[in-house]
């Protein structure tokens, strides 16, 4: 793999809005900005992996979804455990934290799936099913773990019933989950015909947007650098640690599980070893208000993201290629 | 102040910040008080008992709205007893002050 | 026609919308989102009617220009009897209503094109220009109703002069339909190879940007679900039949007095069936200050507006069909 | 407050809120009664006796502004009489209140 | 008012308008004295020493930032001796007056 | 050279935003829509002039970095000397505007892109680096300007050092010269399949995204008309004649000194001639807080900026015809 399968314009703008924060640039790209792009690409993934799934056969999505299940409910257990274990990391700042790394990142999967368009590798459709699952066990595991870490701390049960339901709800009405879901199934029955009316918009200038979007993370990913501190070297190191152990996982099962080609191991390799900023982090805020947001913050955008998509991608493809032998 | 009353009324201002998600809950009971003008003020951002809040933040997704009502006293103190056991569920704060109504604009208070 | 003609990426992403806003989901769009994308659909919609102008006879637009005109005045004052004498609707509150159905729906519509063009109908060129013109004679109109109902409730006449003249004014220097009739302007006159450059922009992509828009629409329809009830039954279902009588006049002269073919006739009945919810409810707002804007922007988005989009629409087209003995 | 004259000054602090269409007419105003200072806070919403207003309808177009000035008694005076005439047309509110001013930045009122 | 003290706590009312580029400054400072609740309004336009400042003016990008904190008289004294060094660097505006929290959120002051 | 060649849809859109704001139209753009098109077009353009580079010879580009060098700092004293010998501007106001005219107009430059684009016309790859560079000398000459006005004025040197240090800083840290300039990397090193992914987004839709920021341009532009009175007939003429200087320069050194084609010849006169409205307004307002802003943005945006648009570039593109012997 050369150092030219780096140089995908998505991952350069993301260095781009990192380099940007470093040097302390007014780059600054408006709020709305990124909540539209944010909705145009789950919708952009959506109607492709809605598409894609209408052409193949459903029944062979079943091993994805048992695969999303087990790293939803598995990697937040394992990562509850090193945290508290090895990290000595308070009870609910743990299963805040953990509830994270069994979620997924649209971003860093669409990081990949330029990384692979860029150097011309197919995969399976099933992967985008999962990212799309994988959002909700995390929330559900994230409140479980809190009332462990509260029942072992001591202390009252004080969370409210009404506020689990509401959380229980919120898993599964959520925005962007509900729109990655609504594509979906918009892309699996509209017509090709129709289909072709809409691609220009959500499918030819995806890439292009994607750099956008890209280049606002890495602001982002920046802004957090600065709180290395406050977090610790043994948080920082985790947000490093637990995608590789993710990833772990996510090319053993990836590849003797689920028997996929080389692309399709990479992707849910992507999924197992990224961690959620988008639906989890409110979800943990509302829950476990006692967990400080700017660690899970810091770990997932300032670390897991930026790791994963300099490093761990291209990291994660070599894998996936090793597995299968090329 | 040297201007006369046919020019100002004493009245009461109330000024409350509360979670955006909250606001809706926040206006149906001040109607339900009878209040007949305020004013909105969001996103806005802040510091509370329950941390930090940014608008500029678009992974928390937690803001604040700022809502301002004028009203005369009497009001006022129907207003606070009507908000007061609630204001333990909606967090933020609730402040009164003094004021002088201008006279000139339509009441609505 | 098939049940697969509904299955418009567009339409479907309408229900999305709404079915988002009626599971409560947080799924919010920008609010700048939501001016953005209509400042975009009107050039776009704009210099695509002017460059099909462009290639066509405007001698033979006249007729539309008068169609436009009968609609813009006929259909308030049918909306208004309806409304004051069966409804028994107090006078202001019927004027301010009546307005919106003599004007247009630009998203309805656009859904209308988006229908046509996902089913392979043609149609005629000058069907833009009547949705350019409607807006400004619904406002004069409902100026005029509410001066009658005004009169003929014994008040004073409170109109002061200024805002009269202020509305008329606001009536052909509304921004949105100075964008249409601009982008109109400006798409009759470029060249073909200047259209070319920014065809991409406009024409391309333009479909999958109406499926934002529509997204935004059903949730914004959605949310006044809610006020059905203030609404009362009357004029729920007068939000359903007043579209259905437009439709019957649009019809009417779509086939017999422009002669238009199938999919002209449906895009003149769409315009005749549709009602305003952009330059209309903020000139009534502002001419009519005692009606209460929930009861009309209720009806033109939670009724009128879901019912072309949904059942509307490929009714109208049947309707076309039909007609043309087809 | 047991703080000293030399840190704090007595003034009055107008507040008004009005429909931001009408904004640059107040300032106008404003500015011919003379006032160096000003804060503008906008979009808002509200309710009042012509109905509610709400930033996040994209279809009424109506949104309000607030408006804030630090100023001392004088000038409160003359700001308020130059106000009056006009203040039926703006609609709104106008409050006036008592604050203390914090010497320290430059003097913009 | 004739609310008694169970509901009513008397306590001060600060508001600071300064660039939105020393926002950040400015919060550490409130920081540095022991706040612990504050809300911020941003962008604001205005008027000042420096002239006009507009959020819709595109190309001068020149924001306010109105920051509102309600404390005890004691804490008041101690922000604003910590705030009055830099004052005159952050330009703006600080206005302290009176006001009474109602007893009920949690306690963030 | 035709009428029809005004006739550019990125001209006409500037001239319906103008139009729109003389007849007082309620038409507004969300502020934030501006901020993200220029992020955008700045992109876009950086791409494709980064891409253009790479496959040019980059020895061959000196020459247009000491041009760009020349202009920004010659021309912002060519002015300042005419607004104080001719003009008797006050010193300080004469810095803060001269120093807008030493660098240039990412949008006028654009929309000369697409002019010679409409009409067919080729370019070298180099303006496009001069484009980047111009802004920083020019704000660094206004700190010249401005601290050799206080002196020549007596007053004491007021300006603090910090703020200086910050003020060159921010020259080389300014958001859009960082756009500019690292996009213009990233075109140069991304491999062309790459950049055929990214192509759609940022060069295909590109001439129509740029339709919208000219409308919105022109409505600025329009907003400043009413502002003619507050700055003077001298002011004015001078946001009308400095352009003519600067396009005099432009021809000269772009025709006899680069030897550039027709088009290329073109593009170095509009930089010339073009003035700046993005880095340099924010960066004179913090360096002269003693100048009025209302001076140097009407010139820029009310005055040079459509003059360049509407009639500067086919006149600049006449002139490199007439200078090519054509
Ligand atoms: N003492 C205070 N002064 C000003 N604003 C406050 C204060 N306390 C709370 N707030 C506001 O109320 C919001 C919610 O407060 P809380 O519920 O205590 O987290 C905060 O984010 C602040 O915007
Ligand atoms: N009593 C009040 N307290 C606070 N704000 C008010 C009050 N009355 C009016 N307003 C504000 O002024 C705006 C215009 O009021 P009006 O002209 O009465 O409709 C309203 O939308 C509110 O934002
Ligand atoms: N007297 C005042 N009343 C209200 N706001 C003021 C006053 N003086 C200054 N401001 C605000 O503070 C900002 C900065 O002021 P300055 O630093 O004086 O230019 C202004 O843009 C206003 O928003
Ligand atoms: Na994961
Ligand atoms: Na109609
Ligand atoms: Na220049």
């Amino acid at each position: 793999m050369s150092v030219s399968s780096l140089l995908v314009p998505a991952i350069l703008f993301f260095a781009l809005g990192m380099f940007a924060c470093v040097i302390k640039s007014d780059l600054k790209f408006p709020p709305d900005m990124h909540k539209m792009i944010v909705i145009y690409l789950l919708i952009g993934i959506g109607l492709h992996g809605g598409k894609a799934l209408s052409s193949s056969n459903m029944g062979d999505a079943l091993p994805a979804v048992w695969a999303a299940l087990a790293f939803g409910i598995g990697l937040p257990i394992i990562a509850y455990i090193i945290l508290r274990v090895i990290g000595k990391i308070d009870p609910l700042n743990a299963a805040a934290i953990s509830a994270h790394y069994g979620s997924v990142s649209a971003g860093t999967y669409m990081t990949a799936v330029a990384f692979l368009g860029g150097i011309g590798v197919t995969y399976e459709a099933y992967p985008v099913i999962m990212l799309a699952i994988m959002e909700s066990p995390a929330i559900m595991i994230g409140l479980v773990l809190a009332g462990y870490s509260r029942k072992i701390m001591g202390g009252a049960q004080k969370q409210d019933k009404g506020m689990y339901k509401h959380l229980l709800l919120e898993a599964f009405t959520n925005g962007s989950i509900l729109l990655l879901f609504g594509s979906m199934a918009i892309g699996a029955v509209v017509s090709d015909t129709s289909y072709k009316k809409i691609e220009p918009f959500f499918e030819t200038i995806f890439m292009g947007a994607l750099c956008i979007f890209l280049a606002d993370m890495g602001m982002e990913a920046g802004k957090r650098l600065s709180e290395f501190k406050t977090v610790g070297v043994f948080l920082v190191g985790f947000g490093i640690v637990m995608p590789l152990i993710g990833a772990f996982f996510g090319l053993l099962l990836g590849h003797y599980y689920l028997g996929y080609s080389v692309g399709g191991v990479t992707l849910v390799t992507v999924l197992a070893a990224s961690c959620s900023y988008i639906a989890v982090p409110p979800a943990m805020r509302l829950a476990i208000p006692e967990a400080n947001p700017s660690f899970y913050l810091t770990l997932s955008l300032g670390c897991t993201f930026p790791f994963n998509v300099v490093i761990g991608i291209p990291s994660y493809y070599a894998a996936a290629q090793y597995l299968a032998g090329q | 102040m040297m201007l006369r009353p046919e020019i100002l009324i004493s009245m009461k201002r109330i000024e409350i910040v509360i979670e955006e998600e909250e606001l809706d809950n926040l206006i149906e009971l001040l109607r339900s008080a009878d209040v007949r003008g305020y004013t909105v003020i969001k996103p806005a951002g802040g510091l509370g008992s329950r941390g930090e809040r940014k608008p500029d933040e678009p992974f928390l997704k937690e803001d604040n709205a700022v809502v301002i009502l004028a009203c005369e006293e009497k009001q006022a103190e129907r207003v606070i007893m009507t908000l007061r056991p609630k204001l333990k569920d909606f967090g933020g704060m609730c402040l009164v002050s003094d004021c002088q109504w201008v006279i000139g604009p339509a009441v609505s208070y």
